[in-house]
């Protein structure tokens, strides 16, 4: 878990400030990052031109509404008045009453017509990524598209990366139970269904990380399963597409990472995959989630230093400084930063440690033997492994690695 | 008791259980007496009465109201604070499947049962409901549910789902503890008493109407509860067959969720709405109905445009089983079901929008009164109003996308439950209580329970817009920081607010709860009215007699109550008093029926009704028990089958001359 | 469960009787229910992932015959209302006797039909077809032997003349039930049986 | 609405429902016969009439039992208003559901 001192903002006297100086602060101040009204691809937009004014006509009616309560509230007041002729209504003014809404919502229908069609467009995709959900993460997964480069399938998770201006298509399915892909500033939500597949299309205008969360209640940890998705230009997309698919490389002999292969070869490849990964005989590790985890995958992990957060986007792989640094690059400079991945100086080791030496300690997961006879053992998220301190030091130098 | 006979007085009957019982009671197969008492808990537990009926289902739903409000207290407590530790994960999950399966099953769906119970059969000038033993049974079946639904917290954790759980989270691999299980079977077991009250219920006002009330001369409480009644009828069916299956799935090994063998899970999600969304509406309309009748009352005008508002309410009734695929936007029906659901769903703003119109327009012109009853009253009309536009805004399927499952659609809801459905069953509360109790709650202390629920429910919920349109999704049992954002809108401040928020709004109902206490340890009698009220229920004692009316009114009006009080002058068009409601009521009391034959209480509908949740427990953990389930419940329908709704005929008097004298009801 | 009638004078606001109106009431949401279990068996009945698949395992002509048995039990069931309303009380309980031993004859070929089908390899877990097949079928078997008890009970009381209420209204009620458990069965056959996936 | 009929109206279950013995058996006759021609069609080819057909004869089979042996025909209109609407919005509402699985489309 991310510890944080109690005395952080939401309770100190800035959030007394801001909420003081209420307006003057809400056009400089960066809004929530999953802000459902700051579209950035040409989908959101589409959206957001449709509800703002629908928000608008009915923050008009609702104000209305309370106008006349209000009036008759002051005006027919009992200031002993005699009781008031008995009138039953007045059909006509009832009739044009109902019709006049009628008439605004058959406008607001059409215009909603429109655009449910148009968002549901698929039919000039350019790129397609495959997004499946499972408790509690996501795994993105590039079927071969030789028009990007991508020859040979690349698999990945926690954060999508996409090229900006691109209309991007994802097919989502679940392994389990019903998971809800959401990038607010891309497009709305879409369900991941286990056993269908739904399309979602994104584009981005510009390079930059969104954020996004799961929003079908999937579980203990359906809070904590969260997505980035990351733009970038065509270059530097190509650059990362490249990078996917460069060849594993072992650690030098003798060095720590070295030691921390081997461990990653006894406790971890059940689960894990690392693409070009060699047992000590020669043959390729092959993981076997499915012998080990309920919804058969863990996430691979062949370039995990390339991402910036793990564990469904719960953690962050950067400190917070290198992350920062990261999320607020201005656009033309933000892909080489990406590009970077993550370093030593940069990993954030104490949380990348602590999910090594108890995975649920720090996630809620179905880990506990003791309700996993329904799943005939199988974990439902990743388990305590029970390491040592020496394991995870070397687990981190290997990890660290795969870049 | 079975019969009364003028000139007792009901209350007066000895009925000391030992006491020689007043009836010969009839021996029902050898085994039971016939219960005979009318005072003591005997007189409750096996009552047919309908009134004694509707105070029940009134006591235990406002119990049910505050378990749920100390969850949903224990929900806001958590998400006070970034990375809250009050609950955990499993904990949180289990409050808020709790907290929503109490507050709709077990707290306003009752409570409008409560309130129909009592005052349907007052409103039509009847003396009973049409099936007074069907009707006890309904109510066991409540409460044999409430509490099968809630035991599984003693046994190893409540149902985990969320209140529409979602297939296939909700089967045995996603949740392996007994939670759910109690959750389908109580919530079938619930589903029995709505569903034999609304047959009851139907029944009731389409044949008990006193001479000269049509249809359209019916109160508009009863006129809209009968619309909830066809809704349930109908939807209840189609929960019972969702919950069968995830039942079957969960004890008996089905597959219908299970993706592997091919099930898809959307065939749940097509299920639980079609009953959920007509289930909004039979949480809305009853509290519309109470509105309907405070308004006028206390604005001293007929409602306005009385057809409109019961033609209305139809059509939101009809239209509502057209639009439950709303639920399901982001599901991925494909973009034809979806547009064709979001313009349906647009459709059911006009007929609501009529009655928010007809309500402001029966206050204009009028003479206001504003006792705690109105002022719940018109609190409804602007708070459902902004429940209601923000679910037009949800209906608009595009945007929805962006909405669903975020704070905003928290926001919507509850601003229509509780500034709906819950502010309507306390505008009945406060208007009804002294019918009920014969004392006025205390208006000093409503006003306080008033103004701390409007201004506690606008802090707490309101700021639930802010957050989901900031992107904060439902159902989390922690949110972090790093996606708080900052300044005005940052999620971290309206996060607190709404937590404080939930605090004044706790105080609020406390309130409330003083109230109860205060008012009956008061000495003062209510007057007869009042409120100086319109309806046939306020044609009676406070609180009625055991059959009601001494003699069935004829109806000439609407309203017709304060048509025998007033007149209309010729001249100027206003109103003038012609007779005091004690007048009124002597009136009545003069042309008694001599012979009025109530049905006697019974006690197969409680033996009937405790065989279910015993059935229930057998299902989760042994078949013996749910066979000793069985034979239970034959064995009550064996004795209710063979027991008269009334003791036996012999135990009559000459059969009455007067029609009306003769009750109509049967068991 | 036989609802009583206490006395023979209705005051009814529409002239009808309220147990007549509360069983039309029933049977439409009964309507919902079977709609529901329908619906499910339509969508699912093709999805076999394991075990025989319907076109395997139906055997029409028994089923027709079964089928053919329960229709004809509305024929007898509409008999034994109509000896109700001329008071023939021989006539009552020869033909609910009657109603009941079709219906028997019916829910022992379901009987007979599942344990068939079970030994054919179709378990009520093995395949979304099984499931829904199972549960559609169970929940009509139920509701017919709910019937049959009825049917008997109320013979058995009428033979110790202790009908409580108005006889020819139960008989009435316990019709409608029936014929209603009959009209399910004319859909069930159609769509479920005879109609291919 | 409110016919105020005290006595008597009970009798209205009582009189006989313009159906005689011989009528039921008639009807019975016919439905026998339908479903004889039912269970034909899955030994003779209809070709393309064979779901109309089918779906036709259910519907026929169905309204006799409702209108004769149920007496929907010669009751009161309140009781047809009570179960068509249950059974009209079944329809709708399952047959709307199940396209939304594009059911009726494979
Ligand atoms: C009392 C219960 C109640 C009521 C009455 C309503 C009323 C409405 N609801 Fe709501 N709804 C819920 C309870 C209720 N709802 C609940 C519990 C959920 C969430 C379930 C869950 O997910 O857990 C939900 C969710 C929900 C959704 C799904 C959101 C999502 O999950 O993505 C939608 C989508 O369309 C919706 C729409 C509507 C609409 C259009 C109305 C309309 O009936 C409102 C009509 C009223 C007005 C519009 C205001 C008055 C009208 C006028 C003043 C006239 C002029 C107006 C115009 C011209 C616009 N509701
Ligand atoms: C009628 C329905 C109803 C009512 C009245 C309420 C009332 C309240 N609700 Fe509820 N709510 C729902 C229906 C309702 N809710 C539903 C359907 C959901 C969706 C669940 C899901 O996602 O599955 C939900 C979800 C929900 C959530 C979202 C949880 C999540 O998504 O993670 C939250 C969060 O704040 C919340 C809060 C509240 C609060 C603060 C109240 C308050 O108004 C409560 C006020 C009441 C009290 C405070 C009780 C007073 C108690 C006392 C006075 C006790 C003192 C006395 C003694 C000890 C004797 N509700
Ligand atoms: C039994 C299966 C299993 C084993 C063994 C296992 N893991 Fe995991 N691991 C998982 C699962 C499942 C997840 C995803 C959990 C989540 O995010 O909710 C995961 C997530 C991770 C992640 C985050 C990856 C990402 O992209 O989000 C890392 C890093 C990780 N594991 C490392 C390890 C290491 C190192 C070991 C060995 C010491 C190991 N795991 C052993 C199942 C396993
Ligand atoms: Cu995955 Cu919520
Ligand atoms: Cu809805």
């Amino acid at each position: 878990m991310k510890v944080r001192r109690l005395t952080s903002r939401y309770l100190g006297p800035r959030s007394l400030a801001a909420s003081g100086s209420l307006l003057l602060l809400a056009s400089c101040a960066t809004n929530a990052p999953q802000d459902t009204w700051q579209p950035k691809g040409p989908n959101a937009k589409m959206i957001d031109d449709l509800q703002q004014p629908v928000f608008a006509v009915a923050g008009i009616i609702g104000i209305i509404v309370a106008a006349c309560v209000g009036f008759a509230i002051w005006r027919y007041k009992d200031r002993g008045q005699p009781i008031p002729e008995q009138t039953h209504g007045k059909p006509a003014l009832e009739v044009s009453l109902t019709v006049i809404p009628a008439l605004i919502l058959a406008v607001v229908g059409v215009f909603t017509f429109r655009a449910i069609f148009d968002l549901a467009r698929t039919d000039d995709t350019q790129l397609v990524i495959n997004v499946t959900g499972q408790q509690w993460w996501w795994e993105y997964d590039y079927p071969v598209q030789n028009e990007w480069g991508i020859t040979q399938p690349i698999i990945s998770s926690g954060q999508l990366v996409l090229p900006i201006g691109t209309k991007v298509l994802l097919r989502e399915t679940s392994r389990d139970v019903i998971h809800s892909y959401w990038i607010p500033a891309l497009n709305g939500k879409r369900d991941a269904v286990p056993g269908r597949v739904h399309t979602l299309r994104l584009q981005a205008d510009a390079p930059g990380i969104y954020a996004g969360q799961c929003t079908e209640f999937c579980g203990l940890s359906h809070a904590n399963m969260r997505m980035e998705a990351v733009a970038l230009s065509d270059a530097d997309f190509a650059k990362w597409v490249a990078n996917q698919q460069a060849a594993y490389q072992a650690p030098a002999e003798g060095t720590l990472a070295k030691e921390g292969e081997s461990v990653f070869l006894n406790q971890c490849v059940r689960c894990h995959q690392v693409s070009g990964l060699k047992r000590a005989d020669g043959s390729l590790a092959i993981a076997a989630p499915d012998e080990n985890v309920w919804s058969g995958a863990a996430p691979n992990l062949t370039k995990l230093m390339t991402r910036n957060t793990f564990a469904g986007a719960m953690f962050n792989l950067l400190r917070d400084a290198c992350r920062d640094d990261v999320w607020r690059a201005e656009s033309a400079a933000f892909g080489e930063k990406y590009l970077g991945g993550v370093d030593e100086s940069c990993l954030n080791v104490n949380d990348l440690r602590a999910w090594l030496r108890n995975a649920p300690e720090v996630k809620p997961m179905y880990a506990n033997p003791a309700l996993l006879t329904d799943t005939n053992g199988k974990y439902r998220g990743m388990p305590n492994l029970g390491l040592s301190e020496s394991d995870i030091d070397k687990l981190v130098a290997y990890l660290l690695t795969l870049k | 008791m079975a019969i009364i006979e003028r000139p007792t007085p009901v209350l007066d009957i000895p009925a000391l259980p030992a006491a020689p019982p007043a009836i010969t009671p009839s021996r029902t197969f050898g085994a039971l007496k016939r219960p005979v008492a009318s005072t003591g808990w005997k007189s409750w537990l096996f009552t047919v009465d309908h009134k004694k009926i509707g105070l029940m289902y009134g006591a235990t739903a406002l119990f049910f109201f505050i378990v749920g409000g100390l969850e949903a207290v224990l929900i806001r407590l958590q998400l006070a604070a970034p990375e809250g530790k009050v609950l955990n994960a499993d904990l949180y999950n289990q409050m808020f499947t709790m907290h929503a399966t109490t507050m709709v099953f077990l707290f306003v769906m009752p409570m409008a049962a409560g309130f129909a119970n009592y005052f349907i059969p007052l409103q039509i000038g009847a003396r009973d409901v049409a099936f007074p033993r069907i009707n006890a049974f309904g109510f066991w079946c409540f409460l044999g549910g409430g509490i099968v639904i809630n035991l599984a917290w003693f046994l190893g954790g409540a149902a985990d789902g969320g209140w529409f759980m979602y297939a296939p989270n909700s089967g045995p691999v996603f949740s392996p503890s007994n939670g759910i299980d109690f959750w389908a079977l109580g919530l079938q077991i619930a589903g029995i008493a709505s569903l034999t009250g609304a047959i009851n219920l139907i029944v009731t006002v389409l044949n008990m109407r006193a001479p000269g009330m049509s249809l359209m001369k019916m109160p508009v409480f009863t006129w809209l509860v009968t619309v909830v009644q066809f809704l349930l009828l109908f939807a209840i069916p189609v929960i019972t067959v969702a919950l069968f299956l995830l039942t079957f799935q969960r004890s008996f090994g089905a597959q219908f969720f299970d993706v592997a063998a091919g099930a898809d899970p959307l065939l749940w999600q097509h299920l639980f709405w079609i009953f959920g969304h007509p289930e909004v509406y039979v949480l809305i309309l009853p509290s519309f109905g109470i509105v309907s009748e405070v308004l006028p009352v206390f604005s001293r005008k007929p409602l306005f445009g009385y057809p409109f508002v019961v033609f209305s309410g139809a059509a939101i009734g009809f239209v509502g089983w057209g639009v439950w695929a709303h639920h399901m936007f982001a599901s991925g029906l494909g973009p034809v079901s979806v547009a064709v659901f979001s313009v349906a769903t647009m459709a059911i703003a006009v007929p609501t929008g009529v009655k928010i119109i007809n309500w402001t327009l029966t206050m204009w012109g009028g003479k206001l009164v504003f006792s705690t009853a109105m002022k719940f009253a018109v609190g409804l009309i602007l708070l459902f109003t902004i429940g209601g536009l923000s679910g037009v805004t949800h209906s608009v399927a595009p945007s929805d996308t962006q909405q669903t499952d975020t704070y905003y659609i928290v926001a919507h809801f509850h601003y229509v439950l509780f500034g709906g459905s819950v502010f309507g069953l306390f505008a009945g509360f406060y208007y009804w209580w002294p019918k009920m109790f014969g004392k006025l709650l205390n208006e000093r202390l409503g006003s306080l329970n008033f103004w701390f629920m409007v201004i506690g429910m606008n802090l707490t919920f309101g700021p639930m817009h802010i957050l989901g349109l900031q992107g904060q999704p439902r159902r989390m049992y922690q949110w972090t920081e790093a996606r708080a954002g900052e300044g005005f809108f940052n999620i971290a401040f309206w996060n607190l607010v709404a937590s404080i928020g939930s605090l004044v709004l706790t105080l609020g109902i406390l309130f409330f709860l003083i109230n109860i206490v205060v008012t009956a340890r008061s000495k003062v009698r209510a007057p007869l009215d009042p409120w100086n009220a319109r309806s046939l229920e306020w044609m009676t004692s406070n609180p009625p007699k055991e059959h009601n009316f001494d003699s069935i009114p004829k109806v000439e009006h609407l309203d017709e109550f304060f048509h025998r009080k007033y007149e209309e002058d010729p001249v100027t068009h206003t109103m003038r008093g012609v007779a005091t409601a004690e007048q009124v009521l002597a009136e009545l009391e003069r042309n008694a029926d001599p012979h009025i034959h109530m049905p006697s209480p019974s006690y197969w509908p409680l033996v009937l009704a405790v065989g279910l949740p015993v059935i229930a427990l057998g299902v989760i953990y042994s078949t013996m028990v749910a066979i000793v389930g069985g034979f239970i419940v034959l064995y009550a329908i064996y004795g209710w089958a063979l027991e008269p709704a009334t003791a036996v005929a012999s135990d009559f008097d000459t059969p009455s001359t007067n029609g009306h004298a003769v009750s109509t009801t049967h068991g | 469960m036989a609802e009583t009638t206490t006395h023979d004078a209705h005051v009814s606001s529409t002239g009808l009787s309220n147990v007549k109106l509360g069983m039309w009431l029933f049977l439409g949401s009964e309507c919902l229910l079977f709609g529901g279990l329908i619906s499910t068996y339509m969508l699912y009945r093709g999805r076999v992932s394991d075990g025989p698949t319907p076109e395997q395992i139906y055997d029409i002509p028994f089923t027709s015959v079964s089928s053919f048995v329960l229709l004809m039990s509305s024929l007898t069931m509409v008999l034994a209302v109509s000896a109700a309303q001329k008071k023939d009380d021989r006539g009552v309980n020869l033909w609910l006797t009657t109603t009941a031993l079709l219906g028997a004859t019916f829910v022992g070929g379901q009987v007979y039909e599942f344990t068939a089908f079970y030994n054919e390899g179709l378990g009520f877990s093995t395949s979304l077809f099984g499931s829904s097949f199972y549960t559609l079928t169970g929940f009509h078997g139920v509701h017919v032997t709910v019937g049959i008890i009825m049917l008997l009970a109320l013979v058995a009381i009428n033979k110790r003349s202790s009908v409580p209420g108005s006889k020819s209204e139960t008989v009435e009620m316990i019709g409608l039930y029936w014929h209603f458990v009959d009209i399910v069965w004319i859909i069930i056959f159609t769509l479920v049986y005879l109609i291919p996936v | 609405m409110t016919t105020e009929t005290i006595e008597g109206t009970h009798l209205e279950t009582e009189q006989e429902h313009g159906m005689s013995t011989r009528g039921y058996i008639v009807v019975a006759l016919i439905l026998a016969a339908i479903t004889a021609l039912e269970v034909s069609t899955y030994y003779v080819d209809f070709g393309p009439l064979f779901l109309p057909s089918l779906i036709v004869m259910m519907v026929v089979k169905f309204v006799m039992v409702v209108s004769f042996f149920m007496h929907l025909r010669f009751d009161n209109k309140i009781f047809s208003w009570l179960f068509y609407s249950g059974l009209l919005l079944a329809v709708g509402v399952y047959v709307a559901a199940l396209s939304t699985f594009h059911f009726f489309l494979r």
